[in-house]
């Protein structure tokens, strides 16, 4: 009981430390000179009908490469945490299986949907990521659609072996080639990571804005790869 | 040269002296002590018999030596105790060595023939011998205090260290002494000096029966004889100190025989009615009301 | 200059390829990791050479072609530079570790991971953007999460979801801080936001700033929000706890430097004050610790909080860091970060290549015993991050404290003091529990009596001693990951030589005078390589003989006074002792060189100019000192409280060096010096270090070393004459203004004879020989240091006087002691006895050292005396002069027991065949007997000179006629004297002679009267056991070791402390949980309230 | 050693060696009462004759023997009880010269305070043998003469002399100390004529005075002579 | 609207705290865990918003000219976007932990959890 009232009182504390912090806020002091700049000179400047791809790609690359990175960095931690139970599992999988306890099929109206909706999802995945630039989305969002095909696919068939060279493969491949797109910007263009050395193109067309679209596309593969890599060491080790 | 020689003659004469007396000394001491005791006691002459005898000796053993030399050292610091001590004041025949070093040398003296006599001890390998050292230097140590303490005393009152120096100091009359300009000290000094004579109640370190007479329990023949000529000799040093530090000195021989007689008596006494303490009861003694005593002296020399 | 961003893409491209690499070929794939690494380090080794030092400029690069606000940048700075060396120097070190390990945690995850973590750093160094920073951040964290795991133990799975959950909530924190940063500032880009600083000088905007700062904080593990941390170092494997310990708070640490401008007054004083707080509770968290790595664990947050109060309390003081020193502050934390992240890193390694646990078990199992080069490397790894010289975090420290106490901040200071003192114990106690053999107790106790003495060190088959062997010793040893700490070690000791020569040369190489102080490094350097090309000992040691004759023959005809009188005791004392040595047989490894070091840095003190000088020579002191302390069969504990008290005596010393001449500065010199000197209070870690040491060096600390602390309070004299307490302070109460009448030097004149008094009485009850001569050198250093505080002509000579005569004959007496244990294979005294018959020389020594030691004339021991009580009552100090008297008979009584217990009395049967003392050992005791004796027969020969040395400082009052000093006093005529004793010893020996000529038949052993019936065994008849049993009856109450239990009680104190804080650490993780929270909300509050 | 005397060579040398070794060998003590191990704690030299002083230099020593006798104060018999009252302010030994000393080493008068038994004769002899000479012995009572009143005891000796040579005996059972005062004149007297050599006599006897002892001393751990 | 969006990302924050400090199973402070994060994301993005703004993505409706005043702040947009990646990767991992955790311990409950302490 004592720890509670500590908890609250510590917790008080602190809502109370935020306090100053929410009352400078306001709506009404308009955008940071900042955000003022994106707004005006970004469309101009990277062609991209989407400030904030224009943000996440170009002026703030490093920041999603970093975020790749994150991404990469956990799945590898992940696989290293539990791919090392992997033979266990499996073994303890067979035995169970044997026992008639095993992981329970999925059901027939999972199975017929996921058939279904997998190559629907896969396409709307695909969609996201080309079009981020355009449209609310992008590598990340598409990503995570795509994975999310996989976890449906995953969910409707317990057997079912993901091909994990071709993930790793898309995986690496996709991370080297937006290190490779980053450096061409640095030789090519303005910097690392900038995309303009393609041609801008048509504003509000899918083949514009730079070299964004293909980073997006890059990110897309990367996400969704590494995302259903994690799903499917957490399935295979569970 | 001829005057080394003559230094040479005077020590001699001084020795000579000394050694008489000292035996005198002691063989009257002995009377007075059968007298205590109602008895007639032994002739006057017969420590110079026992020590004819214990030299005319036939046959002799030692350990190694350090045995062999021990008696020498004890011997040696007697002699250099006595000869660094002027015996009487102004004489120039009684003055001996000491223009070699102050009253610290003489104090330190003390401990050369202690030392040696401690080594020749331990070399009997008799395990009684170095237990009567043990007390001896430990009861050594406490007596040293109020001593120390009432030399110090006397050292800060004629700002001086010097035993020529202290006893000219105190001529002049009977109330020049020490004993009257600085009574604590005397009283501190005439205590220890109890300890220092070894005579009752200090006198467990040579427990006659309980470790044969303690360090010198091997000792015998020509090695005793030595050890009694010393005791003869280092008793007349040590009274002859006492006496230039607290009584005056001496300015003639006979004044000094008569002083020296009369400090010796007192310890006598003492020795002839007490009983004895034990190690640790003398060491807590002579660091108790002595050395308090002492202190006393000294403080108010600091005054 | 290479482009960062070239850096990142590396590392990005190899951590994303790697599977693919890893899939064709594992070793392929590790060679990417080490070529990987080994270009980040390159990389900045390459702008360091492109950029301007002088003025650290700075470079700054764009991404994304847009400048900075809009774009995120890179700045690659000498600073950035510098760190990233380091830091990826140490991950290049650790993928070293791993790769030679060769375990199953290397796997290919682990070596992408490891890469992405180095990517983190990277980023976090060389980036300016706020956000960027907190994705670089995460990049790094989430690689430690996942190493964390590399054990694949439930331990570490807990230890990793605690680490998360921490660094989840710092995420949180940091994100919250930075947008609302960025909507107050209108910009992410830290140099802007620092531009425009005062936008934030509100409530709100320090609350954004506190914010970033607590999850920096809490990311560094700040007390009391870290158990989790110090969980995670227990639980992860060594090789990741040095990563998170070095490279990753390393980098999040300079993050925090980076952002420092941002910091006003408050958040900096609150900053300082949560790192001062971790520093010192951490220590002392660690000190109770049993398990190795989460003591070291503790360090590293202990580490990390002195770093950033040092940049906390270097922003806010400014002025008083940057004039100090080139690069001011960020010297600071470059030194002490690199040196923690090597040193740090390297113990992680080591007790991981080890398989140190449990400090408690360490010493029981035989198999974690560490061999002579990991003992080296633990030991120098140990010592660089306790801060010795000449390792960079030595100058760090003393700059830090110099500016702290220029700028009067004593508090920090004696945090830091105390905190590294804690480090140092705890650290040390490793050490030793990792090096000692299992037959040494390690406990600090008093007196060892061992069963049975340890046999002879197995000689070492010279096998390899051949350039092939060599190699492939050094390759052998190399495999298992020694490599890691090899070259962490390498790495410090390069930069520790590199900084002594820069900061002793400071640019001007004026002559020799400024070499000579390098010379301690060099000898170690030179006879470690000796060592490895295996130089015979003989050789090293005659070597280093001929080199300390050198070195005395050179430097010290430019000294005069008193400087040449302790660098003779110095130089030649020290020469003449090392010859035992060369009595030994077999290797010893680093011993002539310790040992030489020792002797040089000694010699040093004589010429150090300025006070960091006179420091390094010092520090250098102690720390070979202790080393060669360790080197004794069972001196762990004493090696242990030995290292302490120095440590604590030069801390004390450093603080006081910067108080010019006032009453503080004395007290802390003095207790500094005295605890050198090992003064009643301050000694119990004397008796051990003195005894416990090995024999044959035993006499060197006896005899040299503890002339030390004198010294330096001759040098300091004038700082003592003065009032303890200023008269102008104690105008109040009455206590206060009779306290103000004590000078300095009445309190060293009894602490001085105090001292005196009781090394002699502790010395008469011990049973164990060496611990007799300890407390007798104690004692006798006692009366040097109450001679020296008698201020006067006569005190000094006999200050002096002693320094050169307790030289000769306690060297002698040690040696030949040594000598006799040796021999007989035993310290206790009651089991020997009866040696004359076998050692006859070895006795003669003995007799003629205790007779000068106890002062008996004729012997040169009595001028000591007679100046002594001469000088004590000229200057009116009765009393002090009775305690000394009372002392002396003391000494008189243990003297006798010593030679009498050892060598008279009965032989035992099994020394029946002992023979005297090797050669080499009596040679020391010859050259001391026959300098007593010439000293003893011509005092003058020694006198005279020491007038004309204190000459300069006092009106005379001794005055010479012939061969007699006269004082006010007295006179003594040494020569005199010694021919009446010769005559007065000569007649009765003669005489003897003649009457016993014949007849006087020597006897046995047993041919005693002993009551009618003969002895049956030697150890019955020979008295020797509790020798003076009366007067421990009597005055036995005096033997309490009361200042043993003194500093029991503190370091219990301390222990307690340790163990009510770790109460903290319940090991919930909601309870880490609530700590961070409370942690924040807490300086939140006295942060806002402050405002 | 042996093997050079085998090869016949050094021939001269090596016999010299021999004699030189039997004369030392002649000189020790076999010590046969002592374990082997034993025998290196004690002085094995066999005790020689040491002749008295010519004319009046042993007149003198005598003289200051007879007047300077110290006593061993060792109690080997009921009759010891007999000497206490020698101290005592009514007889007053001292008078004569006469101390106890509480070592054989510093004593030069033995006396045997009557019967002797088995287990106290080997203490006699060891005190005896460590006493410096000159020395004497004082039989106090009938039971060192030929044992008295024990004679047939299985656990006394009945002749003191056998053992130890006895200078003065003092008949009685027991003697008052008033005999005993005319022992010691006796003795003076027999000193002063330089009639006590029983000192070099237990020398001359060496071997007949060990046989007697080891006769009646079965458990004889001790050297052959104490020094 | 700004405060109101705010209040709620520290509501969200502050109920995180809680479950983290009171829930009593790893699996649900995971679950506390994300409450938070998605509480921070929440005030990250009531930071950028102006009022009357809408998505800074310029098409039919929203012209490059005259954007500002119109557009909410792309730039705590973009940063939550990569906030959330990496939340999510901390969550990923988090759960990888507690799956090796229940695998070696058998268990998830916060009190099994004190092998380590002091």
């Amino acid at each position: 009981m004592m720890k509670r009232l500590i908890i609250i009182l510590a917790l008080a504390a602190i809502a109370l430390g935020f306090f100053p912090l929410a009352m400078r806020i306001s709506g009404d002091s308009g955008l940071t000179a900042l955000a003022t700049h994106y707004v005006e000179a970004g469309a101009d400047e990277l062609g991209a009908a989407n400030l904030v791809t224009s943000v996440v790609v170009s002026y703030r690359g490093l920041d999603t490469l970093g975020e790749v990175m994150v991404l990469f960095t956990a799945t590898t931690g992940v696989t290293a945490l539990l791919g090392a139970g992997k033979s266990k599992s499996h073994k303890k999988e067979k035995e169970s299986e044997r026992d008639g306890d095993g992981r329970r099929e999925g059901s027939e109206l999972l199975a017929t949907g996921a058939a279904f909706l997998f190559p629907i999802l896969v396409l709307f995945g695909i969609y996201i990521f080309l079009n981020g630039h355009l449209t609310p989305g992008g590598g990340f969002q598409g990503g995570v659609v795509l994975a999310s095909a996989f976890l449906l696919l995953l969910f409707s068939d317990c057997r079912l072996e993901l091909n994990h060279a071709l993930l790793k493969g898309a995986e690496a491949i996709s991370g080297a080639a937006y290190v490779a797109v980053g450096l061409l910007g640095l030789w090519l263009a303005g910097g690392f990571l900038d995309p303009r050395f393609l041609p801008a193109g048509e504003f509000g067309q899918l083949f514009s804005a730079g070299a964004i679209p293909i980073i997006y596309i890059l990110i897309g593969i990367k996400v969704g790869s590494e995302l259903t890599g994690i799903v499917d060491a957490m399935r295979r080790c569970s | 040269m001829n005057e080394i020689m003559t230094k040479a003659w005077y020590t001699l004469i001084s020795l000579f002296v000394i050694t008489n007396y000292g035996l005198l000394l002691g063989g009257t001491m002995a009377r007075v002590r059968a007298k205590v005791q109602g008895r007639i006691g032994q002739p006057v002459w017969q420590p110079y018999i026992d020590i004819l005898k214990n030299n005319f000796k036939r046959t002799g053993i030692y350990h190694g030596v350090m045995f062999y030399l021990g008696p020498v050292f004890r011997l040696a610091g007697g002699l250099g105790t006595y000869l660094f001590i002027p015996a009487v004041y102004g004489s120039l025949v009684f003055s001996n060595f000491s223009f070699s070093g102050d009253l610290l040398l003489v104090m330190y003296f003390i401990f050369f023939g202690q030392l040696g006599m401690a080594l020749g001890a331990g070399q009997s390998g008799h395990p009684y011998s170095p237990l009567g050292v043990s007390r001896g230097l430990a009861q050594m140590t406490a007596f040293e205090v109020p001593f120390a303490l009432s030399v110090i005393a006397i050292a800060a009152q004629y700002q001086t260290l010097s035993i020529t120096e202290i006893v000219a100091a105190q001529q002049g009359g009977i109330l020049n002494w020490v004993a009257f300009t600085n009574p604590l000290a005397m009283v501190a000094g005439m205590i220890s000096f109890l300890g220092m004579s070894m005579g009752n109640p200090f006198s467990v370190v040579i427990a006659p029966q309980e470790i044969p007479i303690g360090p010198p329990t091997e000792m015998q023949s020509s090695f005793l004889g030595m050890l009694q000529t010393n005791r003869a000799i280092f008793n007349g040093a040590k009274l002859v100190l006492f006496m230039n530090l607290y009584f005056g000195g001496a300015t003639n021989i006979w004044i000094m025989v008569i002083k020296t007689f009369l400090i010796y008596l007192y310890t006598v006494i003492v020795d002839a009615s007490f009983p004895r303490f034990r190690t640790d009861q003398s060491i807590r003694f002579f660091l108790g009301t002595p050395a308090l005593i002492g202190i006393a002296a000294v403080v108010l020399q600091m005054l | 200059m290479v482009s960062p961003l070239y850096l990142i893409a590396m590392l990005l491209g190899a951590a994303f390829l790697h599977p693919l690499i890893q899939n064709r070929s594992k070793l392929a794939g590790q060679l990417v990791v080490l070529v990987v690494l080994g270009a980040t380090v390159a990389i900045p080794l390459q702008w360091l050479m492109a950029l301007d030092i002088a003025t650290m400029q700075t470079v700054v690069f764009q991404t994304a072609g847009f400048t900075a606000p809009l774009s995120i940048n890179l700045q690659v700075g000498v600073e950035e530079s510098l760190f990233l060396v380091i830091i990826n120097g140490g991950a290049l070190f650790s993928a070293l570790y791993f790769f030679r390990r060769r375990t199953r945690e290397w796997e290919g995850s682990v070596q992408i991971l490891l890469m992405t973590l180095v990517l983190g750093v990277n980023g976090l160094v060389l980036g300016r953007d706020l956000f960027n920073l907190f994705v670089f951040m995460e990049i790094s964290s989430l690689s430690l999460y996942a190493l964390v795991a590399t054990t694949k133990t439930a331990n570490s799975y807990e230890a990793g979801i605690k680490l998360m959950v921490a660094g989840g909530i710092a995420s949180a924190l940091f994100l919250i801080g930075v947008v609302f940063l960025y909507r107050m500032t209108g910009t992410l880009n830290l140099d802007d936001m620092i531009a425009n600083k005062q936008l934030l000088d509100n409530k709100a905007g320090i609350t954004a700033l506190f914010l970033i700062t607590a999850s920096l904080l809490i990311e560094l593990k700040p007390f009391p929000a870290n158990g989790w941390g110090a969980d995670v170092y227990q639980a992860a494997d060594p090789g990741v706890s040095a990563l998170t310990s070095g490279t990753s708070a390393t980098a999040i640490f300079f993050v925090l430097y980076k952002i420092t401008p941002l910091f006003g007054f408050e958040l900096l004083q609150v900053v300082a004050a949560s790192g001062g707080i971790t520093f010192i509770f951490s220590q002392l968290l660690a000190y109770k610790q049993d398990s190795v790595r989460r003591m070291l664990g503790y360090s590293s947050i202990g580490q990390i909080g002195l770093l950033i109060l040092v940049v906390a309390l270097g922003s806010l003081y400014g002025e008083a860091f940057t004039t100090t020193m080139f690069g001011g502050i960020f010297l600071l934390v470059l030194l002490l970060g690199g040196n923690h992240l090597f040193s740090k890193a390297g113990l992680f390694w080591m007790s991981g290549i080890t398989g140190q646990h449990s400090l408690g078990t360490m010493r029981q199992s035989k198999t974690v015993r560490l061999g002579p080069v990991g003992a080296a490397l633990q030991g120098i790894l140990t010592s660089a991050l306790a801060g010795f010289p000449p390792f960079p975090a030595f100058w760090a420290k003393w700059i830090v404290i110099t500016a702290l106490l220029a700028f009067g901040s004593y508090w920090w200071a004696s945090i830091i003091l105390i905190g590294s003192l804690i480090e140092a114990a705890y650290l040390f106690k490793w050490f030793l529990n990792a090096v000692k053999s299992p037959v040494d107790p390690g406990t600090v106790h008093d007196e060892v009596i061992p069963e049975d003495f340890p046999e002879e060190p197995v000689k070492e088959p010279m096998a390899g001693a051949s350039p092939a062997g060599i190699v492939a010793r050094i390759a052998r040893q190399s495999s298992g990951g020694w490599i890691a700490p090899f070259m962490a070690t390498a790495v410090l000791v390069a930069c520790g030589m590199l900084l002594a020569t820069m900061f002793i040369l400071r640019g001007r190489i004026s002559g020799y005078r400024d070499m000579v102080l390098l010379l301690p490094l060099a000898v170690l350097v030179l006879w470690t390589v000796f060592d490895v090309i295996r130089v015979p000992f003989k050789l090293q040691i005659g070597l280093a003989i001929i080199c300390s004759a050198g070195y005395g023959l050179v430097f010290l005809p430019g000294l005069d006074g008193i400087r040449l009188v302790f660098g003779l005791i110095f130089i030649a004392g020290s020469a003449v002792q090392m010859v035992p040595l060369l009595n030994r047989r077999g290797h010893h490894r680093g011993l002539a060189g310790m040992l030489l070091a020792l002797v040089f840095s000694l010699g040093n003190l004589l010429f150090a100019s300025s006070a960091l000088e006179f420091f390094f020579s010092w520090e250098l002191m102690t720390i070979t000192s202790f080393f060669l302390v360790v080197r004794g069969r069972q001196a762990s504990g004493a090696a242990l409280r030995y290292l302490v008290f120095s440590l604590g005596g030069a801390f004390s010393i450093l603080a006081g060096l910067f108080f010019g001449s006032s009453p503080l500065a004395a007290l802390l010199l003095g207790i500094g010096f005295l605890v050198k000197m090992g003064t009643l209070g301050l000694h119990i870690w004397l008796p051990g270090a003195y005894a416990e040491t090995d024999d044959d060096m035993s006499t060197f600390f006896s005899s040299v070393t503890s002339k030390a602390g004198l010294f330096m309070l001759f040098l300091l004299a004038g700082l003592f004459v003065q009032e303890a307490i200023p008269a102008g302070f104690a105008a109040g109460t009455r206590l206060e203004s009779l306290l103000s009448g004590i000078a300095f030097t009445d309190l060293l004149g009894w602490l001085g004879v105090v001292t005196a008094f009781a090394g002699a009485f502790l010395a008469l009850f011990k049973e164990d020989i060496k611990y007799t001569l300890a407390y007798s050198s104690m004692g006798q250093v006692g009366y040097m240091l109450l001679s020296f505080a008698l201020m006067s002509q006569l005190g000094w000579m006999n200050s002096l006087y002693l320094a050169v005569t307790h030289l000769m004959f306690k060297g002698m007496l040690f040696v030949a002691i040594s000598g006799v244990v040796y021999r007989t294979k035993t310290r206790l005294m009651y089991q020997m006895g009866g040696l004359i018959t076998r050692m006859p020389i070895t006795f003669f020594t003995v007799l003629i050292g205790i007779i000068a030691v106890s002062g008996v004339p004729p012997l040169t021991g009595f001028g000591a005396k007679w100046m002594l009580y001469t000088a004590l009552i000229e200057k009116g100090w009765y009393l002090q002069a009775a305690l000394a008297m009372f002392a002396s008979g003391i000494a008189f009584l243990y003297l006798f027991r010593l030679i009498h217990v050892i060598f008279l009395g009965q032989l035992k049967d099994e020394h029946r065949t002992v023979t005297e003392a090797p050669i080499w050992m009596l040679i020391p005791q010859v050259v001391g007997i026959a300098g007593i004796m010439l000293y003893s027969m011509y005092p003058s020969l020694l006198l005279k000179p020491l007038e004309a040395a204190v000459a300069p400082f006092f009106e005379t009052t001794i005055s010479w006629d012939g061969y007699t000093v006269l004082s006010t006093l007295g006179y003594w005529n040494g020569t005199a004297v010694m021919y009446v004793t010769m005559g007065v010893f000569l007649v009765p020996l003669l005489w003897l002679l003649i009457v016993q000529r014949k007849n006087t038949q020597k006897v046995g052993q047993f041919n005693i009267v002993y009551a009618a019936e003969r002895p049956y065994r030697p150890e019955t008849t020979h008295f020797g056991y509790n020798f003076f049993a009366p007067y421990e009856k009597a005055l036995g109450f005096l033997h309490k070791p009361l200042a043993t239990r003194f500093w029991y009680r503190v370091v219990s104190v301390a222990e307690v402390a340790g163990s009510m804080v770790r109460k903290l650490y319940t090991g919930n993780i909601q309870t880490y949980a609530l700590w961070i929270v409370i942690y924040t909300s807490i300086l939140l509050s006295i942060l806002q309230r402050g405002m | 050693m042996k093997e050079s005397n085998m090869d016949g060579l050094q021939t001269t040398a090596t016999e010299t060696e021999q004699q030189l070794e039997d004369m030392a060998k002649e000189m020790r003590l076999a010590n046969d009462g002592l374990l082997e191990q034993d025998k290196g704690y004690f002085c094995d030299v066999r005790p020689h004759r040491v002749e008295p002083y010519k004319g009046i230099m042993e007149s003198f020593a005598n003289w200051a023997r007879s007047q300077s006798l110290w006593i061993l104060g060792f109690g080997t018999g009921c009759g010891a009880i007999e000497l206490r009252p020698l101290m005592t302010s009514r007889f007053d030994m001292y008078r004569y010269g006469i101390q106890a000393r509480p070592t054989p080493r510093q004593s030069c008068v033995f006396i045997i305070g009557g019967y002797a038994s088995v287990k106290t004769l080997k203490r006699i002899v060891r005190s005896y043998e460590q006493m410096q000479g000159p020395k004497f012995v004082l039989g106090l009572g009938s039971c060192t003469v030929n044992g008295g009143m024990y004679w047939d005891s299985y656990n006394t000796i009945n002749r003191i002399d056998q053992y130890i040579p006895v200078d003065v005996y003092i008949a009685g059972c027991m003697p008052r100390p008033e005999a005993l005062l005319g022992g010691f004149i006796k003795l003076k007297q027999m000193i002063r004529e330089g009639k006590c050599e029983g000192m070099n006599k237990y020398i001359d006897d060496f071997d007949w005075y060990k046989a007697n002892q080891k006769q009646i001393i079965h458990d004889w751990n001790m050297p052959d002579y104490n020094w | 609207m700004t405060h109101i969006v705010l209040a709620l990302g520290f509501l969200l924050v502050c109920i995180g705290f809680w479950g983290l400090m009171t829930r009593k199973e790893v699996f649900r402070l995971i679950i506390s865990f994300s409450l938070l994060d998605t509480g921070v994301h929440v005030i990250m993005v009531g930071i950028g918003y102006v009022r009357t703004g809408t998505a800074p993505i310029f098409d039919e409706a929203l012209a490059v000219a005259g954007a500002v005043g119109k557009v909410v702040d792309p730039v705590p947009s973009a940063l939550v976007l990569t906030a959330i990646v990496i939340g999510l990767a901390v969550t990923a991992l988090m759960l990888s932990f507690a799956i090796r955790l229940h695998a070696s311990r058998g268990s998830l409950a916060v009190d099994d959890m004190k092998e380590l302490k002091w």
